[in-house]
């Protein structure tokens, strides 16, 4: 196995933490440092493939393509993190209501 | 050749200190003495690493900016720990007596 | 060959750490904890990106996926009442039930990934056929800012717009300063930040300057100007409120109307939206990319402060925090 | 000379960008300007749609790089009259919007939904599918600060539900970009569409991409945070969404459906087959819904949920008349939707709520904006002579001729469960209340009963000019692969 699928592997993973995080777990904190691992999974998926032969010049295109995901995800972050402040002053709780415990 | 083997004895000295810098974070009671294991490894084991890496390098220019380095470091990571004490210190921890 | 086997139990490593830390970061109850252990996740990213062969993505990682979102991660978490209850855990039955459905997406996303040819299919070569045509020698910012600039036209879009939804739900907040403000400075954080500030900015320049040949460019530039920001607000200092106003606005928005004009410049000599002549190429992008490092770094630092600042325009200002009401 | 300028499609995305920079800088003239930037963006659509129904479809190479280096725009009949559709119904709302905000909201609501419409523009005429990636997510961003603009917990709850949903929707796409990306080298839907072929990758690659989309759109039963979202936002943001802001992530799904997904016929029969029943459901569920809220905003965001169902009935059926079906429909239901919320905003401030049993005499108070409300009920329920009509006689006689008559009574179950919950809004605004003559004192502007009125009866002109809008559907021949 060469270092491109491994790290595509490890990118699979952090997709499927990311994903369980983000269903199962309450804090909307939580949520969104789900939602951002999950997309840590993809962008490394899309770079290690790009990787595959070793010695040959990486393909930029996905090197560029996930620079621009990750500024559109820190922009995403950050209206969310904005969001739940004041889900958490309107409610009192930084959770969606329907997870919120009776 | 000299320099390689000094490289290897600079690296791992300054690994060692990494270490016992981690293993004092890890073990050290309060956040005062886990500051006091943190700088040994911040300045004394990365100036070795930097100091094995200087002798590698194939330039001056390449000397001076892991030079720069270490000093950025050195100043971002005083400040931090300045910063840490003076809040736990604010915020009323008192310091570990046996 | 050992030294690739080294390599390779380097990898093994960085890769199950990645993993742990991930699963720490979400399930650790103290949510401090969590964004620590997000903050040391991305930072490994960026190692990863390294052994990627992609410096400029590790860059980027490095200042803004582990660097500014964990500033602002660390920022929400300040400003979130203190008493959060801790998570109650679903069912058994549910965790295992969704545990076992993500084990099969996991499973059929491996035996994708594995089953595509392990030569890579993608355009390097078309990339560095046409380097010589783009103005720069760096490939990724040959496509950021020549073949797929269009991308990156919107992207600065992607970011102004997070800034006006931020700023409409800062807008009417209460007045709580977002940070604790004492007339007493840090006089260490302060001569930390005075001594800092001026090298940030000139390092941020520098990668703005670098990224035509060697990784860098507009993206890293501007969160490492952003995080003079950062600094510079933590220091408790706050824009004068004849700047904030139509200034700010001004320069935050100057990236994308710079970039739609250069882009535009050359149609009327008939060319293609976003088509630089080969030989005005590498100027025209290093103009673009210093506008459009001063807006993201700009936007970045100001969607840290998470309000608009107040200006003078307005009548209910806190004229101690300079902070809306 | 101007008027045959290759460069009309890319105007109509920079203007509204720009118009929307210049909102934010000058916010002491911002109707004025957002308003110029609207007639501005309509006059070059309008432009570009003249250019294409006398040329035929365009291409633009941006920055003159050609795919699969570039990125390219691509703009037939399809992608036209979702533009002139977004067009229509981006000023309408826009002439509302000028008279519906009126404090300190005008300046955070300008540059959004200017953006926005760019961001729909650009999405309409792209073809390269990461950057339909980055059209996507400022269309989320910008919808969910938009949703979050009406403050107060249930708006504020609603769109961060919505903006989780949206990234991960987002996300699930962009994982497939990736594997598609790494398989076939390209990222431009047409060279995709020569290289791609069956193969189990394809068939995850697919099941992210649609399950992405599919999420976005809101399809039952992923449609849980559609209600609360639509109905909690400002009425002239709840038309956006409802109108078009679903319809783009559709779009999208459609595209790759019919272009880039090899689809073989059996696996096109049982996929197909699956999101027409899940469009049933929609209809089914999404109708009873409607029938059981109490409150105009939330009746016509389940209204929604339903009409949604339709945009996938024709997906089992794939043939060309099923597919100009569903674009009628999208048609038809853009604008109807977007004169209803116009009533439910009209109706709202007059009364100060929107509690549909206390609709009394709204009738004889507002008629503009009760015969909106009915004209658009009769589209959205397939009466003739509407644009509804045309969209479900096309697609009852697409499933006739593929021989699947089945989808033909959903139509018709659909038809009535409108039918029901439209009668009953209307049933309640014409009872004669002998209210001791008390007094609304809150006015509508005259502009938001007219713009709703003009929107119900474009919905019912829709089924005038079916022929001259079905032509216009065959520039390029859009739907044309399904037929090989």
């Amino acid at each position: 196995m060469t270092p491109a699928f491994l790290y595509a592997l490890v990118g699979i993973v952090l997709f499927s933490i990311g994903l369980y995080g983000l269903i199962l777990y309450k804090h909307l904190l939580r949520k969104i440092l789900a939602i951002n691992i999950l997309g840590s999974g993809v962008f490394l998926v899309m770079v290690a493939l790009a990787d595959r032969i070793g010695d040959a010049v990486p393909d930029a295109v996905p090197h560029a393509m996930v620079i621009t995901g990750i500024v559109v995800a820190v922009s995403a972050t950050a209206l969310a993190l904005a969001l739940m402040l004041r889900v958490n002053e309107e409610t009192g709780q930084a959770v969606l209501p329907e997870d919120r415990e009776a | 050749m000299i320099l390689d083997i000094l490289t290897v004895i600079l690296l791992l000295v300054g690994a060692l200190f990494f270490l016992a810098g981690t293993l004092g974070l890890l073990r050290f009671p309060d956040v005062y003495t886990r500051l006091h294991a943190l700088t040994k490894a911040d300045n004394v084991g990365l100036g070795l690493i930097v100091i094995a890496l200087m002798l590698q390098a194939d330039s001056w220019f390449v000397v001076g900016k892991l030079l720069f380095i270490w000093i950025l470091i050195l100043l971002a990571g005083s400040g931090v720990a300045h910063l840490v004490a003076n809040t736990a210190q604010k915020r009323g921890i008192k310091p570990w007596k046996k | 060959m050992e030294e690739i086997n080294v390599l390779l139990l380097f990898d093994v490593v960085l890769g199950l750490t990645l993993v742990w830390l991930a699963w720490q970061t979400l399930s650790s109850l103290d949510l401090f904890r969590a964004i620590v252990l997000f903050i040391a996740f991305g930072l490994l990213m960026a190692l990863a990106w390294v052994r990627l062969d992609a410096p400029d993505v590790a860059l980027a990682e490095a200042t803004i996926g582990a660097g500014l979102t964990g500033a602002l991660l660390l920022s929400a978490l300040a400003q979130l009442s203190a008493s959060q209850k801790n998570e109650t855990k679903p069912s058994l039955f549910i965790r295992l039930t969704l545990g076992v459905l993500l084990f099969f997406l996991v499973i059929a996303l491996a035996y994708t990934v594995l089953s595509l040819p392990t030569k890579a299919v993608g355009l390097s070569v078309e990339v560095a056929k046409n380097i010589e045509l783009s103005g720069v020698s760096n490939p990724v910012t040959a496509v950021l800012l020549n073949y797929r600039s269009y991308d990156t036209l919107l992207e600065l879009g992607v970011l102004l717009l997070a800034l006006l939804g931020v700023w409409s739900l800062g807008g009417v907040s209460t007045n709580k300063s977002s940070f604790p403000k004492s007339s007493f400075v840090n006089p260490v954080l302060d001569l930390v930040t005075r001594l800092l500030v001026p090298i940030f900015i000139l390092f941020s320049g520098y990668l703005l300057w670098v990224g035509a040949f060697a990784p860098g460019g507009a993206f890293q530039a501007g969160a490492v100007l952003a995080a003079a920001g950062v600094l510079v607000f933590l220091s408790d200092w706050y824009l004068p409120s004849k700047y904030s106003g139509f200034a700010l606005r001004l320069v935050l928005v100057i990236g994308l109307v710079w970039f739609v004009s250069m882009g535009f410049s050359f149609v009327l000599l008939d060319n293609a939206f976003l088509e630089y002549p080969p030989e005005f190429a590498g100027g025209l992008i290093l103009l673009i990319e210093a506008a459009a490092t001063l807006s993201i770094g700009i936007s970045l630092a100001a969607l840290f402060l998470g309000r608009e600042p107040a200006t003078k325009s307005d009548s209910n200002i806190d004229i101690d925090t300079g902070v809306n009401k | 000379m101007l008027i045959d300028s290759p460069h009309w499609i890319i105007i109509i995305i920079l203007l509204p960008i720009l118009g929307s920079v210049v909102c934010f800088l000058w916010r002491e003239h911002i109707v004025k300007l957002a308003l110029a930037t609207a007639v501005g963006t309509v006059t070059s659509v309008g432009v570009l749609s003249w250019q294409v129904i006398t040329n035929g479809v365009q291409r633009y190479e941006l920055g003159a790089w050609s795919a699969p280096l570039g990125i390219e725009l691509y703009l037939d009949g399809l992608s036209l009259l979702m533009l002139l559709v977004t067009a229509i119904v981006g000023f309408a709302i826009s002439i509302y919007a000028s008279a519906y905000f009126k404090d300190d909201k005008t300046n955070i609501f300008w540059p959004l939904w200017l953006f926005l419409w760019s961001a729909l523009n650009a999405l309409f005429v792209s073809s390269d599918i990461f950057n339909l990636f980055v059209t996507l997510e400022i269309i989320g961003l910008s919808a969910v600060a938009l949703v979050a603009l009406s403050g107060g917990a249930n708006a504020i709850t609603a769109a961060m539900r919505y903006l989780l949903v949206s990234l991960l929707g987002s996300m699930l796409y962009l994982m497939g970009v990736a594997l598609l990306y790494h398989s076939y080298g390209t990222v431009d839907m047409v060279l995709l569409s020569l290289r791609t072929e069956m193969t189990p990758t394809m068939w995850l690659i697919m099941g992210l991409m649609t399950t992405g989309l599919l999420l976005k759109t809101a399809l039952f039963p992923l449609h849980f945070w559609l209600p609360p979202a639509h109905s909690s936002a400002p009425v002239p943001v709840s038309a956006v969404l409802s109108a078009l802001v679903v319809k783009a992530s559709f779009y999208i799904l459609w595209r790759l459906w019919i272009v880039v997904f090899p689809l073989a016929d059996h696996a096109q029969a049982n996929l197909g087959f699956i999101l027409g029943l899940l469009g049933s459901l929609a209809i089914v569920w999404g109708g009873f819904q409607a029938l059981r809220q109490t409150r105009l905003k939330l009746l016509i965001a389940y209204s929604t949920v339903m009409q949604i169902g339709y945009l996938f009935l024709a997906f089992p059926l794939a043939n060309v008349m099923g597919w100009k079906a569903t674009l009628y429909f999208i048609l038809a239901h853009a604008v109807a939707k977007t004169a209803m919320f116009m009533a439910a905003g009209n109706i709202l401030i007059h009364r100060g709520h929107d509690r549909i049993a206390d609709f009394y005499s709204m009738a004889q108070y507002l008629p503009l904006t009760i015969s909106a409300f009915a004209l658009s009920g009769i589209s959205l329920m397939g009466l003739p002579p509407s644009g509804g009509f045309i969209a479900k006689w096309l697609l009852l006689e697409a499933s006739i001729v593929s021989g699947q008559w089945w989808w033909g009574l959903v139509l018709i179950v659909g038809g009535l469960l409108t039918g029901a919950y439209v009668f009953k809004v209307l049933g309640y605004a014409f009872i004669q209340e002998d209210s001791s003559n008390e007094p609304y004192p809150i006015g509508i502007s005259k502009r938001m009963e007219w713009m709703a009125l003009g929107m119900a009866l474009l919905a019912i002109v829709l089924g005038f000019i079916a022929p001259f809008i079905l032509r216009i559907m065959d520039i390029g021949s859009p739907f044309a692969e399904v037929l090989s």
